[in-house]
């Protein structure tokens, strides 16, 4: 019921904001809130009084069992965090649109909701049928959310998000049902849990081929390269809030995909498919910070940084060992915050400056110094600083990842350098040298301070004492490798 | 008392903490007060510690001191821990006491710039974060603060951001150091995939158990370590962005980019000298990059027009110095050149930043000149510096810490003369170029209005560093002179002393005369052909020299190379890649659907007719297939 | 009383099956297309006299009747359409009406 | 009665074929209540009175008449006789009747292989019994029939009216 609740809150809150806006144009902010902080309050509460083992609740509905169909949710610790997470950028996202989002509030509030409890539905569901029904649920609002407030050219970034999106999905529908019909041939029994899906054992070419069809909806989420074009358009046309979401939750979907289902469901084939994933996660790094560096639109080129972040979790996951999961979880956390943030920096600027072309800016420091400084703290947390939280991360993938795979670790490793080349150029050219364009706004006020303030602690606090965010995942990890422990090359890490 | 460790990072770093949340709002004296009073309050600290460590050594030498567990996955568990040994008192020591002097210093060269809080803010988070560097116990923390100082560095360089220039400065200073950076954490991973640990007692415990010494992995590891040190300690062939990094504010080069920051290397590779001895190849690079260093270094000062770039140069080659201690085993020579160039390059740049504050921000030498009426103290402790820089015998510091590296190189088992003449002639050139400053700014027909205008806060500091520069050498004194070893008998813990050489005392005493004559010699030269231009000096101004003048003032034109090699290659693929290649394709996809489109709806006539009769064909079909199949 | 073969009832309905479709298809006017259809529709009545005839049952009348209200119902909308179609687009040429062209 | 069965089926595909050819309107409408007579003396020979009076009555007489009366709303005078002309042209005919020829073809494909032994309108069936089967098994399919002409009455009558209100 706990869990159901997480589900049923923003649900419920999205339809009250929608209705609501007639009372008073603020009246949907207000509502989204009050959801996410209830049910921000719920997660904390299953935190505390979670069940002893890897899975802090669970609940297991029937719904329709003709088909084998269960209402089957589990929250373990990466479901915990990752729903933390969501909820709390969610917050941070309503906070964020407060001024940019003046028309049809109700409406933005409810899809932006509904995407949320999409979300929070997929890191909870353990059925597959249902994962894939969350899955499609939060992509419809997302489209909206582009499509109707989104910038220039939203309409062709909303259809290009939504085809990657949606047709990657459809591969994961079919091997949805492929896996769920080999097992009623094996066993007579017609079921999608993903407990009794797990143990079934499957010829290598059938698992290899079932395995990339989820492997291909969660890379295009992720995204790794070459799944990932949809990204720049859409986190570039979408409005801030959007932005946040896409990139600060929505990424992270594919990578608990490919966490919780593609390696534990299938992983003789995943271990033998590890060399290539890993080395399009090397590719990433390096290519989405190059990309990255070349850009003009400050929101592209945050974008195309997330495609080399995500480089990154793709390197750790398939590397499969304690340090490179954790590096992992650790880096979707911190890569979720920090550009989560940039995002809102960008919608800030744009908000002040009415233009996102680097070329136009220049000079911002003395202007702007609150968002300036606040600015070049997100654009060293992204170049991977130690002491923030995406230095944690990236050190502990690649940490990992050396054990199983050195030459690619050496190369993703370069992608720190790749990195600190687009940051800087994106801080120096909007922020320093000569004044091009004035802001027509002042400096940031208190709300603004205080969700940047809230980031900034938040990411400070990933990068200093990773430890609790790393215990509280732990057993959770530890149990999807225990899944398939009898594979020596992907057993934990023995040094 | 040693329990105060903590607090000499803290301090700095509640400083910044607190200038940067306050973003400017506080009154410039507050500013003052805070930043210089967190790194003086933590200099006192030091002092305390040092004095309760020296009168009660603790147990083993060393003081542990774990804050938190920072990550604990496995065995991979790196604490948030400080150790302090001599080396790490050392350098502790040399960070508050020059960082405090270059504050106060700062305090009022700085007044009036509108950045002056930002300005604190990034130097004592600079100081916290050399603390933590030197303090680490762990090479991941090492490398917090190493990445730590890499960031203040950025900062500072591009202080004065409205100039693009100090931007693009700021932003190679950056790359640069952190291409080897990356080399440094690969060399992190490698040694705890082998080693299983990041501890730096551990590891030094375990490298000789697990490896032979030239075994293929300590190799590589060591290589690693050393490229993370090239890059921070700007030696070839990462020396690049040091040059350019005189953009920032006077006293930021005077404490990162000359006394503390680019000295890094040095003490990384002294701090895991024990890999470096595992790997014969790589500490013979060491030594090999030193010396190559330090010379192309020195030439290159030997042309530089602008006062800092003179003295940047001047530090490439000194820190050539070290590498080249350290690659021939004098792990205790390097520290000790360490301290004494910290003192005496603090001095050089905080003299030439007053002398420039003096003379309206003019950088040209060739500019300047009969300073020394006008700026008497300014010029009274350039000169002490530059003596000290060129190691004139016997009373300044600088002759008894490069004696050492000589007698060192020397006396090194690998290619140890060949080493020594690089030295020497290192030692000769650099004398040369830094009383060519000295000569061409001071003396000669006055060519620019200065006035004298520093008060005590920049007095003081130019006084203590003087008399630090002269007398800060008297701890390690040859056998030939007196034989004092303080210094090396405090490092014996840390840092092996060399094997005892059979050299006689009279060889060692040619040697340094040798050494000595270098020296004078150098000024010599000076004096002949930049104050009392010599017939000879003609020379210079054939144009076969002026060809080479043009080369070395490029600094032997690795930055022509480099962006050759590879900043154009780079922005070129950037720029041709900007639509994403990637994109093309899916856009490919979209276009033939969108071809075929155009193609299939002129089937789509309108017409009911035309509509019924493939409606009618279809069904056809269909019961073609029915009826015959 | 020996009856009729039955192919040769069926091929009469599939004649005029055929004829009508042929209306249809050739013909520009709607009427004329209108007309086709009926022609079509009755031939199909006819196959169901046909079969029903052959099992002496009373189903394949049953089945005309239905086809013959459908017949009459599709009449009085089509005509009413036409007469629409021609008030709008004052033409009877099913080829003006070509909005839906792609 | 088998002599009677092949001569309505000539004048019901002959006139059919009269009819889908002619240019004037009212022509072709008289054409084809010829061939839906003769279609109903083919009804009345396959032992289907019931269904050859319906035939008479409802197609012949009054869809044919809804016909007449909207070629007579249209008001088609000799103009539209001479476009229709214009319109029926010879190689109009060919995709059409190479449609058909292959539909022909399948069906008699189909007849042949299926000929013997069927004979159809050895018995007559009455309207009583149709009527009885009518309202037991079929009833479901009266009202369908009676909801679509209900539906047709509503639509026809929407349709007509639609230019008023313009």
């Amino acid at each position: 019921m706990m869990l159901a609740s997480l589900i049923i809150i923003p649900a419920l809150g999205a339809i009250l904001a929608w209705r609501s806006e007639r009372l008073h144009p603020d009246a949907p902010r207000w509502i989204a809130l009050g959801a996410l902080a209830a049910a921000l309050a719920v997660t904390v509460a299953v935190w505390m009084h979670g069940q002893d083992g890897p899975w802090l609740a669970e609940t297991n509905w029937s719904w329709i069992p003709q088909l084998g169909i269960a209402f089957r949710l589990g929250l373990d610790g990466l479901s915990l965090l990752l729903i933390l997470l969501t909820l709390a950028l969610g917050i941070l996202a309503v906070a964020a649109s407060w001024t940019e989002i003046a028309e049809r509030t109700g409406l933005f509030h409810l899809t932006l909701l509904l995407t949320l409890a999409g979300v929070v539905g997929v890191f909870l569901a353990l059925d597959l049928f249902l994962f894939f029904f969350f899955w499609e649920l939060m992509l419809v609002p997302m489209y909206f959310i582009i499509a109707v407030w989104g910038h220039e050219e939203r309409i062709g970034a909303a259809i290009k998000f939504f085809i990657f999106t949606q047709g990657s999905g459809l591969l994961m529908l079919i091997a949805i049902l492929a896996i769920a019909l080999v097992h009623l041939q094996a066993t007579g029994r017609l079921t999608f849990d993903y407990f009794e899906l797990m143990g079934m054992a499957l010829g290598p070419d059938v698992s290899l081929f079932i395995m990339l069809g989820f492997f291909v909806a969660f890379a295009v989420k992720l995204p790794a390269f070459p799944f990932h074009p949809w990204l720049p358009d859409a986190h570039t046309q979408a409005p801030t809030a959007g932005s946040v979401i896409l990139a600060g939750v929505l990424l992270k979907t594919g990578a608990y995909g490919l966490l919780r289902f593609v390696v534990p469901l299938f992983p003789d084939a995943a271990m033998r498919f590890a060399p290539i994933a890993m080395l399009l996660g090397a590719i990433g790094v390096l290519y989405g910070a190059v990309l990255a560096f070349a850009q003009n639109d400050v929101k592209r080129l945050v974008a195309d940084s997330s495609i080399s972040h995500m480089g990154f979790v793709l390197l750790g996951i398939f590397a499969w060992n304690a340090l490179a999961l954790k590096g992992v979880v650790v880096q979707m956390i911190a890569h979720g915050i920090s550009t989560g943030a940039l995002f809102i920096i960008v919608g800030l600027l744009q908000e002040r400056i009415h233009t996102r072309d680097l070329r136009l800016m220049g000079g911002l420091s003395a202007q702007l110094p609150r968002l300036s400084m606040i600015g070049l703290f997100f654009a060293i947390a992204t170049l991977g600083l130690p002491g923030l939280g995406n230095f944690v991360g990236e050190f502990l993938v690649l940490l990992g990842s050396f054990d199983a795979n050195p030459p690619l670790t050496i190369v993703a490793a370069a992608g720190l350098v790749a990195a600190v080349i687009y940051a800087l150029t994106l801080v120096q050219r909007a922020f320093h040298g000569e004044l091009r364009r004035s802001s027509s706004a002042p400096d940031l006020c208190l709300r603004e301070m205080a969700v940047m303030a809230v980031m900034m602690i938040l990411i400070l606090w990933l990068g200093v004492r990773p430890q609790p965010l790393l215990d509280t995942v732990s057993p959770a990890l530890l149990n999807l490798q225990k899944l398939d422990a009898s594979h020596a090359a992907l057993t934990e890490h023995q040094p | 008392m040693l329990a105060l460790l903590w607090l000499t990072p803290a301090l700095p770093l509640l400083g910044f903490v607190i200038l940067f949340a306050t973003a400017g709002r506080l009154p410039a004296s507050a500013v003052a007060a805070v930043g210089v009073g967190s790194v003086g309050l933590s200099a006192v600290i030091a002092l305390i510690i040092t004095a309760s460590f020296l009168t009660t050594p603790p147990e083993g030498d060393f003081y542990r001191q774990v804050l938190w567990r920072w990550i604990a996955i496995g065995s991979f568990n790196p604490e948030v821990a400080f150790r302090l040994d001599p080396l790490s008192l050392v350098m502790m020591l040399v960070i508050t006491f020059v960082g405090f002097l270059i504050h106060l210093y700062s305090s009022e060269f700085m007044a009036g710039d509108e950045g002056y809080s930002r300005f604190f803010a990034s130097m004592n988070l600079f100081v916290a974060a050399m603390l933590i560097l030197v303090l680490a116990d762990d090479l991941l923390l090492l490398y917090a603060g190493w990445e730590g100082v890499g960031l203040c560095s950025y900062l500072l360089i591009g202080f004065w951001y409205r100039d693009p220039a100090n931007g693009a400065a700021a932003r190679k200073a950056f790359i640069v150091t952190r291409i080897g950076d990356t080399a440094m954490v690969v060399g992190l991973i490698l040694l705890f995939t082998r080693l299983g640990t990041l501890a730096i007692p551990e590891l030094m415990e375990r490298a000789p158990q697990a490896w032979p010494a030239g075994s293929a992995t300590a190799t590589a590891a060591a290589a690693l370590l050393l490229g993370g040190a090239l890059g921070k300690s700007a030696q070839i062939p990462l020396q690049t962005w040091l040059p350019d990094a005189m953009a920032g504010p006077t006293p930021v080069s005077a404490l990162i980019h000359a006394a503390t920051m680019v000295t890094a290397g040095v003490y990384l590779i002294a701090r895991t000298h024990v890999l470096f001895e595992l790997a014969p190849a790589i500490q013979l690079a060491v030594a090999a990059i030193g010396a190559a260093t330090l010379l192309l270094a020195a030439f290159s000062a030997l042309n530089q027009h602008d006062f800092k770039r003179i003295l940047a140069y001047s530090t490439i080659s000194q820190i050539g110095y070290m590498f080249l201690a350290l690659g021939a085993g004098a792990w205790t020579a390097a520290i000790f050149h360490f301290m004494t160039h910290a003192f005496f390059k603090a001095l050089l740049f905080l003299a030439a930043g007053a002398v420039m504050m003096c003379i309206g921000d003019e950088h040209d030498i060739f500019r300047m000149g009969g300073l020394w009426r006008r700026l008497p103290l300014a010029f009274a402790s350039f000169l002490i510096g530059a003596a000290s820089l060129a190691a004139l015998p016997l009373v300044t510091a600088g002759f008894y810490s490069k004696d050492m590296i000589l007698w060192g190189a020397w006396t090194s088992g690998r290619g140890g003369p060949a080493l020594w003449a690089a030295g020497l002639i290192g030692a000769l050139v650099t004398a040369i170029y830094i009383f060519r400053a000295v000569f061409v700014v001071f003396f000669g027909e006055m060519q620019i209005a200065a006035r004298s205008r520093y008060g005590w806060r920049i007095a003081v500091p130019l006084g203590v560093l003087s008399v630090l520069a002269l007398g800060g050498g008297f701890v390690e004194t040859p056998a030939a002179l007196g034989h004092v070893e303080a210094f090396s008998r405090l490092l014996e813990a840390v840092l092996p002393t060399q094997r005892e050489v059979a050299a006689a005392p009279a060889t060692q005493a040619t040697v340094m005369a040798i050494a000595s004559f270098a020296a004078l010699a150098g000024v010599f030269i000076a004096y002949l052909v930049y104050l009392r231009r010599v017939r000879a000096a003609t020379i210079l101004d054939t144009s076969a020299v002026q060809r080479l003048h043009r080369f070395w003032l490029a600094g032997w034109g690795f930055d022509w190379l480099y962006d050759r090699v590879l900043v154009r290659p780079f922005l070129w693929f950037a720029q041709l890649n900007r639509d994403d290649a990637v994109d093309a394709v899916y856009d490919g996809v979209a276009f033939s659907s969108r071809v075929s489109h155009a193609y299939l709806s002129r089937t789509q006539t309108g017409r009911v007719r035309w509509y019924a009769g493939w409606l009618v064909a279809g069904s056809l079909a269909a019961i073609a297939i029915a009826v015959f199949a | 009383m020996a009856g009729i073969p039955l192919s040769h009832g069926l091929l009469v309905a599939v004649v005029l099956f055929a004829l009508g479709l042929v209306g249809v298809l050739a013909r520009r006017n709607l009427v004329f297309m209108l007309m086709s259809i009926e022609i079509m529709l009755n031939a199909a009545g006819l196959a169901f006299i046909a079969g029903g005839a052959r099992w002496a049952q009373p189903d394949g009348q049953i089945m005309f009747i239905l086809v013959l209200t459908l017949a009459a119902a599709e009449v009085s909308v089509g005509l009413a359409l036409i007469l629409a179609l021609y008030h709008r687009l004052e033409t009877l040429d099913a080829d003006a009406a070509d909005k839906l062209k792609g | 009665m088998t002599a009677a069965f092949y001569v309505s089926a000539a004048i019901a595909v002959l006139s059919t074929v009269m009819a889908i050819t002619r240019a004037d309107a009212v022509h072709a409408l008289l054409y084809l209540v010829v061939s839906l007579l003769a279609a109903a003396s083919i009804f009345y020979v396959l032992g289907a009175p019931f269904a050859a009076v319906l035939e008479v009555i409802i197609y012949a007489g009054a869809i044919m008449v809804l016909f007449v009366f909207v070629v007579m709303m249209l008001n088609l005078g000799q103009a539209a006789t001479i476009q229709e002309r214009s319109w029926i042209k010879p190689r109009m005919w060919i995709g059409p009747a190479a449609l058909t020829a292959v539909l022909m073809a399948e069906v008699a494909y189909v007849l042949w292989a299926s000929r013997k032994g069927n004979f159809a309108g050895a018995n007559v069936i009455e309207a009583e019994q149709v009527g009885i089967a009518f309202f037991g098994p079929y009833l479901l399919a009266v009202e369908l029939a009676s909801m679509l002409l209900l539906a047709g009455l509503v639509a026809a009558c929407h349709l007509g009216r639609g230019d008023e209100r313009k």
